[in-house]
């Protein structure tokens, strides 16, 4: 893990209030990286003081001069972020958190990956890796949800895989593109058809989605892990500020760190 | 040679300044990968309580300008996994070590100053006492000068360790309080603590803190700190250890001049895990490019007229 | 048509519930290129005294992290040039009137409020007890509560407009304050003025203000302001004005939403002299947009639990 | 006066610490205009509270699109500045204060106008309202001051000028260019060469440069105009942080604000 001076190196509007921004990393800040972790940005520069505390954004990809990450718009910081000139120096500080457990998928394994909105930006990492890896697309069942078709990212490329054997569904809340209404209904409908090859499943994506994805999993009792949000003020585990509620600690001290237990945990473990 | 070293009342001699502040700096390990903790002045450990502390619900924490809330509710580990699994990392780090403390009666105080004190390994205990007194209707200990006093005077009784009493800003007279544990044996006086504040969420219409109000803290208290710091350091015998919403060097000299003897940095060490040993570093500059070879001619130097 | 208009007390409606700081809005006339005053909902002037005050020596004003420190020392032109040369503007404007006052000693308070209860063209009286009592010492009338509600008793006494105290927040008990005021007679409190703060400069090693501390206001001071704002509209029967570092439409819907009735701009009048135009512009959207037809159905709306 | 947002239009570095920024301005901006008078201009984007105060910056130079400020860098405000990428917006305020005494300064008149370091910036103001008018520019003395030739701001432009009469002449601390010492050296000789024939003085510069030049004035009882700093937080008259003291004011109120009733006084009322 690391902490450093990070330039921005290209900054591309993807939708009106999403945008991918590439940033230059330190030698070795490739391997160490697990898919799923995240970075703690910097949004304010050095004679600002307000923004003050470092933003959490998931490490979306990898690229030869640094990495990419996938943000939206949602408030002062990312906003400060869409408009940062080219050259701007960041603090950075990463990679963060425990990642997905990419020890427990097998190859031979089938795995349901499930993104919500910008939940995106995290399982883009883990199918990258899976790529990386050369894992068969054909066990690989990528799942997307926005709210309508323009705010589905880089779904030309997912397109592209389905032609080497992944599997892609999606669904909009308007219906402007695939399935009309809820992610998890293509979950659900997926894992009756398929009741006796049960998937691990990996998600990211808006509470609301993981809890009821979090549901489905224990009743189909699939395996599931959740990327987890919280606010975070040190993103390293000191500040004691991320906590979530986990059902398998002690009653007397019944939380966990988003920022360094996960932001992946194991669906079972947590209260959602 | 700069002489950097500051003396805490007559048990402590810190290397420098450059001390961490209580909750912001976990059990001082977590900071390994940033920085030698050998090369602080001192580590100050997260608040520690007899039993561990499940503390409050979330969410705990929300930004606000130039600072940040946080209603944490003094989680942690407590004292006995304290000893076992965190203070002989400390010690192998060969790092100065002030414990943190709380209790919610006098009696819990004490009980904790005695354990802490056969202890070998920490060099100073700091009293946390902007603490509800359970048994004064929920008052807090450091809003009033004389139970203040006597929560100071029973710890004293059972530790000779150096004793620091930490103070809280939300009180009219700091300098009552502070005069007050002074006369009570306090070897030193830290301040300040958070000042109580709340945030609300206009969607929800609810506050963002589960606990509803939280302690501000960041750079936004920085000007309240450095009065605080100045009346105090004016009105006591003891050495005033400074705090609130360090972020530079230029920040830290600052408590310096009006008349710490050291300061804690908080907040900031989220932002810049490394900023302690980067602002002890920068006071040995700054003092090095005034050519002012111990660091004491520099404490208090402030001019007022 | 959305309803903007609030009550303070039983003698003053404004039409909407934005009002300026005393002491950051001049006497009303500077701000006229920027805004119509009578979109407001009311003007508050600068703190005026008996006499005439030069004020403090300069430098007057720092910047510190999200505020600044202001030490102008109540410079102000007095009554009488008040009541001659600013009120007729004021008026011309029509605009509601509320004249901030203080002074040395009760008696001071007290002739003030009899020569200003005398005059047409103002609406409301602003006591600001933030200020030395001369005869105790040089305490402030407003960090004891007796002291503060004999003060606001003897005013009550010479005037019939509507009485606003305005609220110091260096107290340890901010509730006892405004429920002494209260109970004294006064139709309202506001809150919060400034918090005491320093600034020092490392070059010349001496204050930036040439009178040492100075009041913190600006945005830094938003949480603290909040959270007193909740307290003290919890705990009186009275309207409550929020006061404390409101930049925007959100951070005033905020104070409205813990309980204040009205809210007033301050520092951020500097930085930008329409704002209190176009908070009160955005509040009214804002209502429109959660189709709340009542201002005093959002008021107070926090859901705790 | 004007509350604008003002775009960036150009920001050209002049040397390591101090640059020129092109600033956008509505329509009549430029016809209200005195010379010597200044903007109040936000450092801060909107997403940013801190730093919250605008910062005080003569108007230097009307421009077709807009005007120009010459800026130093010494803080983080014009730090801030100094990096801001073309096409920003700023949020302005002006123009405020007085401006120098145009209507005082006769064409028949000799001028001296007196600039030390970036004080060149109101100064060029002044000397531009001069060329326009058509004052004879063998009336006019510029004297500048600065630490060192490589700070002399805009040197070739007014050598340029001298071939139309102009007078220069040029101090710097380190006697790299000019006379060795203080502008006002300068000033004081030229002031005795010229005894009979006095001439109206002008003046931007460093709080110890006005000084030393009001009494200088005052000796050779010459009239004299000087532009002066202060902290400021409106820069509109209404916080009375920016006041400095006035000696034809009454003892009990012995205030100007340099705001509003200035930046340029005339040294004589002042208190140096
Ligand atoms: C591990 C992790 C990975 C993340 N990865 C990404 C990513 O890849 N791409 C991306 O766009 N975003 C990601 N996020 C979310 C991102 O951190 C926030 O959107 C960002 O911090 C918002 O900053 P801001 O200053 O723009 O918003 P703010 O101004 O701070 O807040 C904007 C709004 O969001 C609310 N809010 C802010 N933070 C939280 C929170 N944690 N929980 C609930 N509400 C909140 C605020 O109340 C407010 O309404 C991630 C978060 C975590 C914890
Ligand atoms: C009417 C007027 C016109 C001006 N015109 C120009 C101009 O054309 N070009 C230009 O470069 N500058 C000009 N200035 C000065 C400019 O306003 C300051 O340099 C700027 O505000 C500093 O901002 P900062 O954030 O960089 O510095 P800060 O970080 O605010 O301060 C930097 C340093 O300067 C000190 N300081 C800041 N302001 C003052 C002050 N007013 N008096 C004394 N010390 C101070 C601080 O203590 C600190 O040491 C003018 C000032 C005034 C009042
Ligand atoms: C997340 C957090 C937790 C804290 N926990 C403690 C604590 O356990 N005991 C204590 O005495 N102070 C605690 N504090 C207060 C800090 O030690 C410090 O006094 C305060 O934050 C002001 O300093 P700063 O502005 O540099 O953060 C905590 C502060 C923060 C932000
Ligand atoms: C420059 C300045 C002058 C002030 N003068 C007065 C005053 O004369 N009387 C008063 O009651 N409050 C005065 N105040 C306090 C403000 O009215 C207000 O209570 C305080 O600034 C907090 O609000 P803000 O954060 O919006 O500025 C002054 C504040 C400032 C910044
Ligand atoms: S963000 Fe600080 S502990 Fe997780
Ligand atoms: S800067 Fe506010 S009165 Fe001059």
């Amino acid at each position: 893990m690391f902490l450093f001076p990070s330039t921005v190196l290209q900054l591309t509007e993807l939708t009106p209030d999403t945008f991918r921004i590439r940033l230059s990393s330190p030698e070795n800040f490739a391997r160490q990286f697990i898919p799923g972790q995240f970075v703690m940005a910097s949004v304010a520069g050095p004679s600002h003081l307000d923004p003050l505390l470092k933003r959490p954004f998931s490490i979306c990809r990898l690229r030869p001069d640094g990495f990419e990450l996938l943000i939206k718009v949602v408030g002062r910081g990312t906003e400060i972020l869409q408009h940062m000139a080219i050259g701007t120096l960041l603090s950075l500080h990463g990679p963060l958190g425990n990642g997905y457990p990419v020890n427990v998928i097998g190859k031979d394994r089938k795995i349901m990956l499930v993104a919500g909105g910008i939940g995106i930006a995290s399982i883009i990492s883990l199918l990258d890796y899976c790529l990386e890896a050369a894992y068969p697309l054909k066990n690989i069942n990528l799942i997307l949800g926005a709210r309508t078709s323009s705010e589905l990212l880089y779904i030309d490329e997912f397109r592209q895989l389905t032609e080497k054997g992944l599997t892609l569904s999606i669904a909009t809340d308007d219906g402007s593109r695939g399935h009309r209404g809820l992610v998890t209904d293509l979950v659900s409908r997926q894992l009756q058809n398929n009741a006796e090859n049960n998937p691990i499943i990996l998600s990211c994506g808006p509470l609301p989605m993981l809890t009821a994805l979090g549901k489905l999993a224990v009743e189909a009792s699939c395996p599931c892990y959740l990327s987890l949000e919280s606010r975070m003020a040190c993103g390293f585990g000191v500040c004691l500020g991320c906590v979530t509620r986990n059902k398998t600690k002690d009653e007397k001290h019944p939380w966990v760190k988003v920022c360094h237990d996960g932001p992946v945990f194991d669906a079972a473990t947590l209260q959602l | 040679m700069i002489d950097l070293s500051v003396l805490l009342g007559s048990g402590l001699r810190l290397k420098n300044p450059v001390m961490t502040a209580s909750g912001t700096f976990g059990y001082g390990r977590e900071y390994e990968p940033y920085l030698e903790l050998n090369k602080l002045g001192a580590v100050v450990t997260k608040g520690l309580s007899l039993l561990p502390k499940p503390g409050n619900e979330p969410p705990r924490i929300v930004e606000t300008p130039c600072g940040m809330l946080n209603a944490i509710g003094l989680e942690n580990i407590g004292v006995e996994a304290f000893l076992s699994d965190e203070l002989p990392a400390l010690k192998a780090a060969q790092a100065t070590v002030v414990v943190n403390f709380f209790g919610e009666t006098i009696d819990e105080y004490e009980e904790l100053a005695e354990i802490l004190d056969q202890e070998t390994g920490i060099d100073a205990l700091e009293i946390n006492i902007s603490c509800p007194n359970v048994k004064a209707g929920g008052l807090q200990f450091g809003t009033d000068p004389r139970m203040a006093a006597s929560l100071v005077t029973a710890v004293r009784r059972r530790t000779s360790l150096p004793l620091i009493t930490k103070l809280s800003p939300n009180v009219t007279d700091i300098i009552s309080i502070a005069m007050a544990v002074e006369a009570a044996g306090s070897d030193c006086v830290s301040l300040i603590n958070t000042l109580t504040g709340m945030a609300v969420d206009l969607q929800s219409r609810k506050p963002v803190l589960a606990n509803i109000t939280g302690g501000l803290s960041g750079p936004a208290i920085k000007p309240i700190a450095l009065r605080m710091v100045h009346q105090v350091a004016r009105n006591v015998n003891i050495p005033v250890i400074g705090i609130g919403g360090i972020s530079s060097t230029n920040d830290a000299l600052e408590f310096l001049l009006v008349g710490a003897t050291a300061i804690q940095v908080g907040t900031c060490n989220f932002v810049n895990p490394a900023i302690t040993a980067e602002i002890a570093a920068g006071i040995e500059t700054f003092l090095h490019e005034s050519s002012i070879s111990h660091i004491s001619d520099f404490i208090g130097s402030l001019q007022l007229a």
